[in-house]
């Protein structure tokens, strides 16, 4: 991977220096403690199972906005569209190829949801590209209500406001069949979450995802450097629909069912929650407030509903005004305090 | 003559960018001064200081006796800073008149009075502020700073860009408002020539500093020393013979 | 069709009513507020209180919606909503969300998730025969609070000097506060009177749409699209939008069911793409 | 003069409504140029140069880079022929560090900014030379900071660094020490010295003192067209010149 520059050897800075941003990309002892810990979840909690394959799978949805808001800068508040485009393609396709292998296969089944979502994701890129934030939120929320009202009329595709009954995936690559105690699924979410983590990581720190932050940093230097920024923007925008698309083909497939709810606009501002939660732009943001965000859902919520959706707002405020950047943000923050005292000693 | 507004030791900029370093000066009770320089020296800064809308990064402000370092831009305005801004930014949804009193404070400039200074604006009192030609907003730009009831008036470049018969009316009108009404007065001009005549004394701003301060008469008088102060003539450091 | 008409106007107007306030915000402050139609809910439920607990009248119910709304918002500018200012926009729709999750769950908590239903003093029930279309007297009754409300706000705006200042703060906030305006202050006075106007909009509504606890996040929706279509340098322009939105609503949910959201959400998407500087800017500059 | 020529404009013109922001232009930079640009406020330099650099599109009138017709390029594609700027305003990554910056850049220069799949720094070029840019600069030690943190003069260069990583044939300068500190001020003067000698320079500068220090040839902007060209002396010594900035009714001198 070094062969182009053997001719001159470079100074030993310029080697100090490479290994310095090489060394951002290394894997670090809490990244792998987190790894670690969620496979052990399957042990440690053998009665939550079906919470943590949410969880991941709301993670993963959590994720496809990190990519394209904490990195690329684009605001959205209609990612749930893609995650519900996901859902009822991978949900269509294991009810109608039922029997009918590998069509219902359930590998088969993310690639159909993450490509239908991408497909729509690509052609509704273009309307992100230009206009300011508020553009962009009204209309990535404007796509998202015109696909929830999509899928209330097509009732006799998607069962309307009913729901999409009868999605029976059969098993995972023809050998794993979902369990009642949601063991399969577990695993299933998890390996699927992991390696689109890893394919996730390598492009973020990779030199096309330096680009986008650069893009978010200061649009009109990357066009002056020469940077293709619409094209950019295009893709990384496809590739969070593809995310997307994925988590919701999960969750059909996990939970049998897809509904109208997949792609109402709390879907879309819950998922920008979590990942405001753990903090936008660290790749963990979205993974650490799926976690806080289903696990205080679950304990609040059970007090009333009411209670829980209070707080939640409470939080979101408290947040804002208080905390930017999130757990992640502030962790890093108090992290780089401490180093500067320690540079200072 | 007592000090009006006097600046102390004055350091600020936009951001991170740091524009004026170590500005001090003092205008006295019905004084006029003109600010002069090349563009990009710090004249607009200067004043958008004064009026408290740039970084302030050290020093301090005075009006009549009173600190207003510390205050808001209303605030100040309210305390006696009338501005003219260099993009003159008339309210363009506002008519000329409204211009005027929706800024109105009480005191001897009235709205007729203001009116009767600049016939040109009456005519078109109903006009709204985007129909103006660049003299006819000139004219509403100082007359509305003069609607304030400011006890000093600062006028950025108020001849940029218009004709010369234009000139010469701004100029006649400036000349009734900053010599017989005395008012207290800082004009920042390209135009040297034009505006120290109107003023007793002048400073030259050279990379945000003060390069030289003195009597406009004289400035006026010497037009070698003037062109060489002010960088336009000469490679700098070989000037100055005379 | 001319009853449809008529109703469609009469919705439009309360449209209006109920979005003006953010629309002037969001000229003033480039602040986005999602939570605005959380004081048309406060003012809706208010109402609905009022009458039903209290026995309070309905025409009085309209002030007391319009003064409880405008002291909320004042409050919770004064409070809140002034640390954002200088936010992102992203930070304030979080804000802003976040106090509409708020108001949804207090409001689900006091009054349950049901529809609310207000029962109209009779002299406002019934209809009318007018050129052979059936006219509800309460649509009618919408129609005349509003269109003063509008020609009021319009006097204001444009006739007193408080109107002058705030049209010139939203023109150039940083040259109006170099001439002594406090834009600040205005901007505050303007958010309560806006939260107000919203309050009262939503003790109107009480006749004619339904209140429940998702009101807010419902009906912020009709709100972008005002703002989208309508831009926010005006008041004209929103004016116009909301009625055209009332109309298109109404006549697309009597005429075309199925697609009538469909059509609606797609023309604030084209429009927001029409105009490429985002619809905010303000045409070209000079 | 016979060195090539690298940028020209022909009768260029820039109409925003009634305003001739920029007036029939001719205008033609050779290799190894040191020119600077002047003119009172509102002379159009910042349109002349966005029309240049691809920012704007012009009304009439025509752009050559490097012998090539660029008028209806983007900013973007004549940034890969050989374009580069500065800003007069830092326009930087605040996040990023300086070294990420220039392998950035390096990165897209050599149509490698799509790669996705291996970490940035994997390219031992790409570094050596954004290192080798940090050091000619001087602000090699600050390589790993964050670029938002940094002191404006230190922006500053990097801002000048940012445009040679490019690899420019035509470098625009848009005043480069505006801003600046004065004791960080020698540091970017001398940065532009030492340009090399094969880029062709356009300086866009008021200050007259760095104008007569580096330019070999100014051109003078006045109401959007070309007042006069020539060589320090001959701008200096020009009696009109004096006038336009002096806003003389008569050349008195």
């Amino acid at each position: 991977m070094t062969d182009i520059a053997l001719s001159h050897r470079p100074s030993p800075e310029a080697q100090k220096a490479r290994a310095v941003l090489l060394g951002r990309s290394r894997w670090g002892v809490a990244e792998i403690a987190f790894w670690v810990i969620a496979a052990a979840c399957y042990f440690l909690l053998p009665t939550k199972l079906s919470l943590l394959s949410e969880i991941a799978i709301l993670g993963l949805l959590a994720l496809s906005i990190d990519l394209v808001l904490g990195y690329a800068g684009i605001v959205t508040l209609g990612q749930g569209a893609f995650f519900g485009v996901g859902a009822y393609a991978a949900g269509l396709a294991a009810k109608y190829g039922a029997g009918s292998a590998p069509w219902s296969d359930p590998v088969i089944g993310l690639f159909i949801g993450g490509g239908f979502a991408a497909l729509i994701g690509f052609i509704t890129s273009f309307l992100v590209l230009r206009g300011s934030d508020l553009t962009r939120l009204m209309v990535t929320l404007g796509v998202a209500l015109i696909v929830d009202e999509i899928v209330n009329q097509t009732k006799w595709l998607t069962g309307g406001s009913d729901g999409l009954q009868g999605v029976l995936p059969s098993a995972v690559l023809g050998i794993w069949d979902f369990d009642l105690y949601g063991k399969t699924a577990f695993i299933y979410s998890m390996v699927v979450l992991f390696v689109l983590f890893l394919l996730a990581r390598a492009i973020v720190k990779s030199p096309f995802g330096l680009s986008l932050q650069a893009i978010k940093g200061n649009p009109l230097r990357t066009r002056a450097i020469g940077m293709p920024v619409n094209g950019r923007l295009v893709a990384i925008y496809t590739i969070g629909s593809f995310y997307a698309g994925v988590a919701g083909a999960l969750a059909a497939q996990t939970t049998q069912f897809a509904s109208p709810d997949y792609v109402a606009f709390h879907r879309s501002a819950d998922a920008l929650l979590m990942l405001v939660f753990g903090g936008a732009g660290h790749l963990y943001g979205g993974l650490l407030g799926s976690i806080i965000f289903r696990t205080m859902q679950d304990v609040l919520g059970n007090i009333t509903p009411q209670y829980w959706q209070f707080w939640l707002g409470a939080t979101l405020v408290a947040l804002v005004l208080f905390v930017r950047g999130g757990i992640l943000g502030l962790l890093s923050g108090l992290r780089d305090r401490m180093k500067r005292k320690g540079d200072a000693a | 003559m007592s000090d009006l507004l006097t600046l102390d030791n004055i350091a600020a900029g936009y951001g991170e960018a740091q524009v004026l370093s170590g500005i001090s000066l003092n205008l006295r009770e019905g004084e006029a001064l003109a600010l002069l320089g090349r563009n990009g020296t710090g004249k607009t800064t200067l004043i958008n200081t004064i009026v408290g809308l740039t970084r302030r990064r050290g020093g301090a402000i005075a009006l009549a006796g009173k600190d207003i370092t510390k205050l808001r831009p209303d605030q100040r305005a309210l305390a006696g800073i009338g501005w003219v801004p260099q993009e003159r930014n008339i309210f363009r949804s506002l008519t000329v008149e409204e211009n005027i009193t929706a800024v109105m404070t009480p005191g001897p400039w009235t709205v007729e009075r203001i009116f009767g200074m600049f016939p040109r604006l009456q005519e078109r009192r109903r006009n709204m502020g985007n129909q103006l030609s660049g003299g006819e907003q000139q004219m509403l730009a100082v007359g509305r700073a003069l609607a304030l009831n400011p006890r000093v008036l600062l006028l950025d470049e108020p001849l940029e860009g218009l004709a010369p018969i234009i000139v010469d009316e701004l100029l006649a009108a400036l000349r009734r408002i900053i010599v017989e009404e005395r008012m207290s007065a800082i004009i920042v001009e390209q135009s040297a020539r034009k505006i120290l005549p109107l003023t007793e004394r002048a400073i030259i701003l050279d990379r945000g500093a003060i390069a030289h301060e003195g009597p406009s008469p004289e400035l006026a008088a010497d037009a070698v020393r003037l062109a060489s102060l002010l960088g336009v003539a000469g490679k700098p450091g070989a000037e100055v013979a005379h | 069709m001319l009853t449809i008409l008529f109703d469609g106007v009469a919705y439009g107007m309360l449209l209006f009513i109920l979005a003006v306030g953010l629309c002037v915000t969001l000229g003033l402050m480039n602040f986005i507020n999602l939570a605005h139609g959380a004081f048309a809910m406060a003012g809706g439920y208010l109402t609905i209180t009022l009458m039903q607990q209290a026995g309070v009248p309905f025409l009085l119910c309209l002030p007391a919606a319009f003064i409880f709304a405008a002291a909320l918002g004042l409050l919770l500018e004064r409070t809140l909503y002034r640390h954002l200012y200088d936010k992102t926009h992203l930070d304030q729709v979080l804000f802003s969300i976040g106090l509409v999750f708020m108001s949804m769950a207090m409001i689900d908590y006091a009054y349950g998730a049901n529809q609310q239903i207000v029962n109209l003093p009779d002299y406002l029930t019934g209809r009318l025969n007018f050129l052979g279309a059936s006219i509800g007297v309460y649509r009618l009754f919408v129609i005349v609070i509003c269109s003063l409300l509008v020609i009021g706000l319009q006097l204001i705006l444009t006739q007193t000097r408080f109107g002058s200042r705030l049209r010139a703060a939203v023109d150039d906030g940083r040259v109006a506060r170099g001439m002594g305006i406090d834009v600040t202050r205005i901007f505050a006075v303007t958010f309560a009177v806006g939260s107000g106007l919203a309050g009262l909009g939503g003790a109107l509504g009480t006749g004619i749409i339904s209140f429940d606890p998702t009101f807010p996040l419902k009906y912020m929706i009709y709100f972008l699209i005002v703002i989208s279509v309508g831009g926010t340098t005006t008041i004209t322009g929103p004016f116009l939008a909301a009625i055209l939105l009332g109309v298109a609503d109404v006549a697309g949910k009597y005429y075309v069911p199925a697609v009538g959201g469909f059509i609606i959400y797609t023309i604030m998407v084209l429009v927001l793409i029409l105009r490429p500087q985002g619809l905010f800017a303000r045409g070209p500059a000079r | 003069m016979s060195a090539k020529i690298l940028l020209e404009s022909r009768q260029l013109v820039k109409r925003f409504g009634g305003i001739l922001a920029t007036d029939h232009v001719d205008f033609t930079l050779p290799e190894g140029a040191r020119h600077a640009l002047i003119g009172p406020n509102g002379a159009g330099k910042t349109t002349f140069v966005n029309l240049l650099s691809g920012v704007l599109t012009p009304t009439s009138g025509e752009i050559f880079l490097d012998g090539v017709n660029v008028t209806g390029w983007s900013a973007r594609r004549r940034a890969h022929a050989g374009m580069a700027r500065t800003f007069q305003i830092n326009q930087l990554f605040a996040d990023l560090t300086p070294l990420e910056t220039l392998v950035l850049t390096i990165s897209e220069r050599e149509n490698a900014g799509w790669s996705w799949f291996r970490p940035v720094g994997s390219r031992a070029d790409f570094v050596d030379e954004g290192m080798a840019l940090l050091r000619q600069l001087g602000i090699e030690d600050i390589a790993h900071g964050r670029v938002g943190v940094l002191a404006y003069g230190k922006q500053r260069l990097l801002e000048i660094a940012v445009a040679l990583a490019q690899k420019p044939k035509v470098l625009l300068l848009d005043e480069p020490a505006a801003g600046v500190p004065e004791h960080e001020r020698e540091q970017i003067l001398d940065v532009v010295a030492a340009l090399p000698d094969n880029v062709a320079l356009i300086l866009i500068e008021h200050d007259m003192h760095l104008v007569f220090r580096f330019a070999k040839s100014i051109s003078v902007l006045v109401n959007g067209g070309l007042f006069m060209e020539g060589t320090p002396e001959e701008v200096a010594s020009d009696p009109r010149v004096r006038k336009v900035y002096l806003g003389e009714e008569e050349v008195n001198v």
